[in-house]
């Protein structure tokens, strides 16, 4: 009773809708998707901006930032960044990267556009829900860059916002940029929540004819796991915003410790929400990654259902482990060696990801486009932000790296190095699909090697800041003798960040450039199998002319039934399908 | 750049150890995970005419490369769990231990001695900033406490690191195992001036602890 | 779309078990002589009798598809998890 | 249409969780409402567990007589709810009406005689920054009765649309849907009554 057949052809009148319906307030999951691509683009490039601010205080210390006079008094007198600033620079840094360029670039653009297109249905189940959801985060946006200018300054208690820091306005001298803060990310928990719910509803009742569970395309496995992650994780961080919020604001004291509150609840909260969090930042990543592996390399995913099987495994035990950031919290320590364990355990999956990307490489017939190059760095970088995960986990080697520079490095390798690499990946991949126009190859490729040598230079080094104690968050190292020695290397990442803002000149260029005069994208530009590219660059509102049937797996590539080293998932080809249709 | 600072804690040596173990086994997990990338990207590029073998997967290989890490993953967890225990295992901290209670606000360390009586938590306390004396090779015991916000309390040379919080009082063990100064980090967070809480401990050989020590009771006389 | 294939339950008794349970839960409530621990098990297994009659009935999951028992129940044992791991501090 | 070319696709095939859109999206949004309630609730307890000896016994500060007609009050309001849903399954447009104006009264009562309370406690000086209890106390009371709220403008909006017939003939999905909505908040109601008011 609820076959695809139920919904119907939704293409019906699109002309007639006006500009404003069209292409502002469109519940058309593709424009949603087009909508959030250039938001989250924006707060990049913001959070880009930032870090620069950062990297300049900490490569110059007190030095004037050049174009930095214009900054008010409050923030940079003369253009040099006060330390107040300097908290709030890196609170927002971080807060704008996770929240309003990482997240929405995942689970706002590519879940909305993916999702219909590769699962064979007209639109997403709830399309104004969809069209709330994305103008909600437009708004908690607005809302969080607002707080760069009310008094006091923005928030400065980091992204993790610890209590009693955030909730004490007389001890941080920041209250109403905090209350923008957590108002920003309760009405963005919102948002999140609705996107969730529609592409939950979308996959499990929206499939086409055919489109078995293990017929789907990793990225959408891994999207409709994120969904989850997202859906019962969000609330609690709204939960613990909103009691936050009221000790800000109504005297209550959930967090702090005068009247009988725990400021480690905060903690439990912050990462039982954080944990999650950090998963829904790298699944949807690593599936996009897949599919371009396996058309890279013109090869069948290797394992998929242990693809499958380990994005369910690290979804659930990324519940298990938010511990592992409390363990030099005043958290009981034998809590901490149980969650040490469970740490431990999530690199079984991620192994089995690794190995089987690797797998998809071997003996392939290897394609070095674009999207290829970013997927791999993806792969080899992602491994090393993992790996220096396996430090932290291990509570002794914590006690001594927890909050310093080996965890900054940390954060980059899986954010930068998995979550953004991915994301150049996937920008590079269904760019014609968005747009109708091809992407420059040269220009990408000038992209991706600046970018992959500048990156290196800019976060490897913060290893070895860390293993020397180098703390986060630290304003001024000199004022410390032990890390007077490490101005040296700081000045090296600064120079080196500066280039890597730099190497993303051709990236900008190249997408804006390419969206009027790049090459007319035919319908398969990358001789794929997903649904999507069945349909014309771009594809029309309600995509399908007719609901197309699934005859098989979407990694048939190099099958020996067809000529071509292609099989689309809607070519009947009886016999075809391997291990991934059954 | 450089390594990991110097050891002056018996503890340190423990740390470091699971440090390089970690560093071994990771590794090796890296050089075999970037080796197998590129040898396949150089042996497997396209080629005309070259088709991809066509295969969904190998369960034998699969199950190898999931064992393998699980096991050196499980065997990493115990055993860092025994030296986590030693160190931070609040039922097994040192019981023969020169004991302090530390204070931290914005922004410094609020150190607070025994006293000629040598108990904490009776009148003859006296309170310095910013300045803890301990001694050598014997067990210092920190009661750990935070006036406003949390702060952590980090002396990189003794590869102790402990937050502390308000409304909660932690205690934090560590054994000097060299004399001289070192300096104390405040590695949470904790306002504006959290870049510039810091203090210093000074390790002393036992009878010039002593020294020290009256020398600041009796500046407490004086003082009242 | 099909009609709902069940007929209705009998909503009044429901209703009835509800209040009745509710007024028992306020009486036992007034104990003062009973140990603590057994009056806080005895409330909370009478609210949680409330609430399956609730969602059994009312929300009629009782005669919903089974494969949409997973997503109803996939957040508890987050629930549960949380609570009781965090509880372990004290 | 569908199930013939399924049987083209080679195996049978049945996507869904077997329920229409509207009610999946229903669940699936109460999932994350348990998950919202959880941070609420688990901070009660966690709160309350480490404050045990000093926290307040709630009869001692909480009228419980006026709440628990209050949560007879909502659970009848439940039994409306469910009867509204009978009779738009049974195409019955006046049965629906008259429940669904019940439901609302209902729900609006419910909030009222909440709003009292509020008044009466501040009025005897417990407010939201009266300690661990306060804080606690009004905000998961609060942040249910803002479910209340919600609810009640919903299902006021799906009165007005019964009157226009949306629900006729058997129509009877967005009645349920709003339904499953209307007697989660009942449902958290009975938890938090008996931990909060009893307990
Ligand atoms: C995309 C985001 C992302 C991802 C995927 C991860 C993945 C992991 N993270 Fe990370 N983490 C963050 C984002 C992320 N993290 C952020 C933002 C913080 C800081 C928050 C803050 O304080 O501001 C943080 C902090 C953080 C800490 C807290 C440190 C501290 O504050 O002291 C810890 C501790 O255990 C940790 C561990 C791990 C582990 C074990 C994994 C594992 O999932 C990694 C698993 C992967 C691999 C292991 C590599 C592949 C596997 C192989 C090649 C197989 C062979 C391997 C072996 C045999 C070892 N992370
Ligand atoms: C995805 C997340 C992400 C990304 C991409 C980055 C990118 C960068 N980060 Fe950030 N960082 C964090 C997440 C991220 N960071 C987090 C979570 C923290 C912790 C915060 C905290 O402690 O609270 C942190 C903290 C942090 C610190 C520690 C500060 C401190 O502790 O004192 C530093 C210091 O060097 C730093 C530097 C940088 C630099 C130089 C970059 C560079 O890579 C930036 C390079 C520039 C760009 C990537 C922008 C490029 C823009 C585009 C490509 C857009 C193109 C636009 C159009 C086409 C329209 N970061
Ligand atoms: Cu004190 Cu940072
Ligand atoms: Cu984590």
């Amino acid at each position: 009773m609820t076959t695809a057949a139920g919904h119907g052809q939704a293409d019906a009148g699109h002309h007639g809708l006006s500009f404003v319906r069209k292409y502002i307030f469109s519940t058309d999951h593709k424009i949603i998707g087009i909508q959030f691509l250039f938001m989250s683009l924006f707060f990049l490039l913001v959070g880009g901006l930032m870090a620069m601010m950062i990297r300049w205080q900490l490569g110059y210390p007190g030095q004037p930032l050049p174009g930095g006079g214009g900054l008010p008094e409050t923030m940079a007198p003369g253009g040099v960044i006060l330390p107040e600033f300097y908290n709030s620079l890196v609170t927002m840094h971080g807060t704008f990267m996770v929240f309003f360029a990482i997240m929405p670039l995942l689970v706002g653009v590519y879940a909305n556009y993916l999702i219909p297109l590769k699962i064979g249905a007209p639109d997403m189940a709830f399309p104004r829900i969809n069209m709330a959801s994305f103008w909600i985060a437009f708004v908690a946006g607005l809302i969080m860059l607002a707080g760069f200018f009310v008094a006091g300054g923005h928030a400065a208690a980091g992204w993790t916002s610890y209590a009693p820091l955030s909730a004490r306005p007389d001890l941080s001298g920041v209250h109403m940029g905090q209350v923008l803060w957590l108002v920003s990310l309760i009405v963005l928990g919102l948002s999140s929540i609705l996107g969730a719910l529609n592409y939950i509803t979308t996959i499990i009742n929206m499939r086409a004819p055919g489109m078995h569970w293990f017929r789907m395309p990793l990225s959408i496995w891994s999207l409709f796991i994120t969904a989850i992650l997202v859906l019962l994780a969000m609330p609690i961080l709204s939960g613990a915003l909103i009691m936050l919020l009221f000790d800000q604001t109504l005297g209550t004291s959930f967090f702090s410790p005068p009247e009988g509150g725990q400021p480690l609840l905060w903690q439990h909260l912050f990462w039982f929400f954080g944990h999650p969090e950090v998963y829904i930042l790298i699944l949807p990543a690593m599936g996009m990654v897949s599919d371009i592996i396996a058309n890279g390399s013109r090869k069948p995913i290797f394992g998929y259902h242990s693809m499958v099987y380990a994005i369910a495994a690290i979804a659930f035990l990324g519940w298990l482990v938010w511990g592992h950031h409390m363990f030099q919290s005043g958290m009981n320590p034998m809590l901490g060696t149980t969650f040490m364990i469970s740490t431990m355990v999530i690199a079984v999956p991620s192994a089995i990801k690794t190995f089987n990307w690797l797998g998809t490489l071997w003996r392939g017939n290897i394609r070095l486009h674009t999207p290829m190059l970013n997927a791999l760095a993806f792969v080899s970088m992602f491994v090393i932000g993992g790996l220096s995960g396996i430090f932290m986990a291990s509570t002794p080697v914590d006690i001594f790296i927890h909050d310093t520079y080996f965890i900054v490095a940390h954060i980059h390798y899986v954010l930068f190095g998995g979550s953004l690499f991915a994301i150049f990946a996937a920008i590079y991949f269904w760019y014609p699909k968005m747009f109708g126009r091809m992407m420059s190859e040269r220009l990408g490729k000038v992209h991706f090697a600046l970018t992959f040598v500048f990156y290196n230079l800019t976060f490897f080094p913060m290893h070895f800041l860390g293993m020397g104690g180098h703390m986060r968050r630290i304003y001024d190292p000199s004022e410390y003798e032990f890390m007077q020695g490490m101005q040296g290397t700081n000045t090296l990442i600064s120079i080196a960040a500066f280039l890597l803002l730099a190497s993303q000149a051709p990236f900008m260029w190249n997408f804006f450039w390419s969206l009027w005069k790049g090459a007319k994208a035919p319908d398969n530009p990358w001789e794929d199998n997903g649904l999507e590219w069945t349909v014309p660059s771009p594809p029309p509102h309600g995509n399908f002319a007719k609901t197309p049937t699934v005859y098989h797996g979407p990694y048939e590539f190099a099958s020996p039934l067809v000529t071509e080293d292609y099989l689309p998932q809607s070519r009947p080809v009886p016999g075809a399908g391997g291990r991934a249709a059954s | 750049m450089q390594w990991l600072p110097p050891q002056a804690s018996t503890y340190a040596g423990d740390i470091d150890f699971m440090f390089w173990v970690i560093l071994v086994i990771t590794g090796i997990a890296f050089v075999v995970v970037e080796a197998a990338l590129l040898v396949f990207l150089i042996r497997y590029r396209h080629r005309p005419g070259r088709r991809a073998h066509y295969t969904h997967g190998n369960t034998t290989a699969e199950v190898i490369w999931t064992a393998v890490p699980a096991v050196t993953m499980i065997a990493l967890g115990i055993w860092s769990g025994r030296v986590w225990a030693e160190i931070k295992d609040r039922d097994r901290m040192p019981t023969d231990a020169f004991e302090v209670a530390i204070e931290a606000k914005q922004f410094e360390w609020t150190v607070t001695y025994p006293g000629p009586d040598g108990v904490l938590g009776t009148s003859d306390d006296f309170a310095v900033r910013n300045q803890l004396h301990v001694p050598v090779n014997r067990p210092v015991k920190i009661h750990l406490t935070a006036e406003d916000v949390i702060h952590s309390f980090f002396v990189p040379e003794f590869r102790i690191k402990q937050d502390a919080v308000p409304g909660m009082t932690i205690p934090v063990w560590f054994e000097a195992t060299a004399m001289g100064q070192f300096e104390i980090g405040c590695a949470e967070l904790c306002g504006l001036g959290h870049y510039r809480m810091r203090g210093v401990v000074t390790v002393h050989a036992d009878d010039d602890l002593d020294l020290w020590l009256s020398a600041q009771t009796a500046d407490e006389e004086a003082g009242t | 779309m099909a009609t709902t294939e069940h007929k209705h339950p009998n909503y009044m008794a429901i209703w009835a078990w509800l209040a009745g349970l509710t007024v028992a839960e306020v009486l036992v409530a007034t104990l003062s002589h009973i140990p603590r621990h057994w009056l806080v098990l005895a409330l909370l297994v009478m609210a949680i009798w409330k609430a399956l009659l609730v969602a059994l009935y009312f929300m009629h999951l009782r005669f919903e598809p089974r494969r949409l028992w997973p997503i109803v129940l996939a957040p508890l044992p987050l629930a549960v998890i949380m609570v009781m791991v965090i509880l372990q501090e004290f | 249409m569908s199930h013939a070319m399924a049987t083209n696709a080679g195996t049978a095939f049945e996507p869904g969780a077997g329920v229409y859109d509207k009610k999946l999206g229903m669940w699936v949004f109460l999932g994350s409402e348990v998950m919202f309630f959880t941070a609420l609730i688990g901070t009660y307890i966690v709160l309350r567990f480490g404050a045990a000896e000093t926290w307040p016994l709630p009869s001692s500060v909480l009228n419980i007589p006026v709440t628990a007609v209050n949560t007879f009050i909502l659970i009848c309001s439940s039994v409306s709810m469910v009867k509204a849903y009978a009779a738009a399954v049974e195409g019955n447009g006046k049965g629906l009406r008259f429940w669904l104006l019940i439901t609302v009264l209902g729900g609006a009562t419910f909030v009222g005689v909440q709003v009292y309370e509020y008044m009466q406690l501040v009025g005897h000086g417990f407010a939201p920054s009266s300690g661990l209890f306060g804080s606690t106390f009004y905000t998961m009371t609060g942040f249910h009765g803002f479910h209340v709220s919600m609810g009640v403008i919903c299902m006021s909006w799906v009165t007005v649309q019964a009157h226009r017939g949306k629900y006729d003939n058997g129509r009877y999905e967005g009645v349920e849907t709003i339904g499953l909505y209307w007697h989660f908040v009942d449902l958290v109601w009975i938890i938090l009554f008996t931990i909060v008011y009893l307990i």
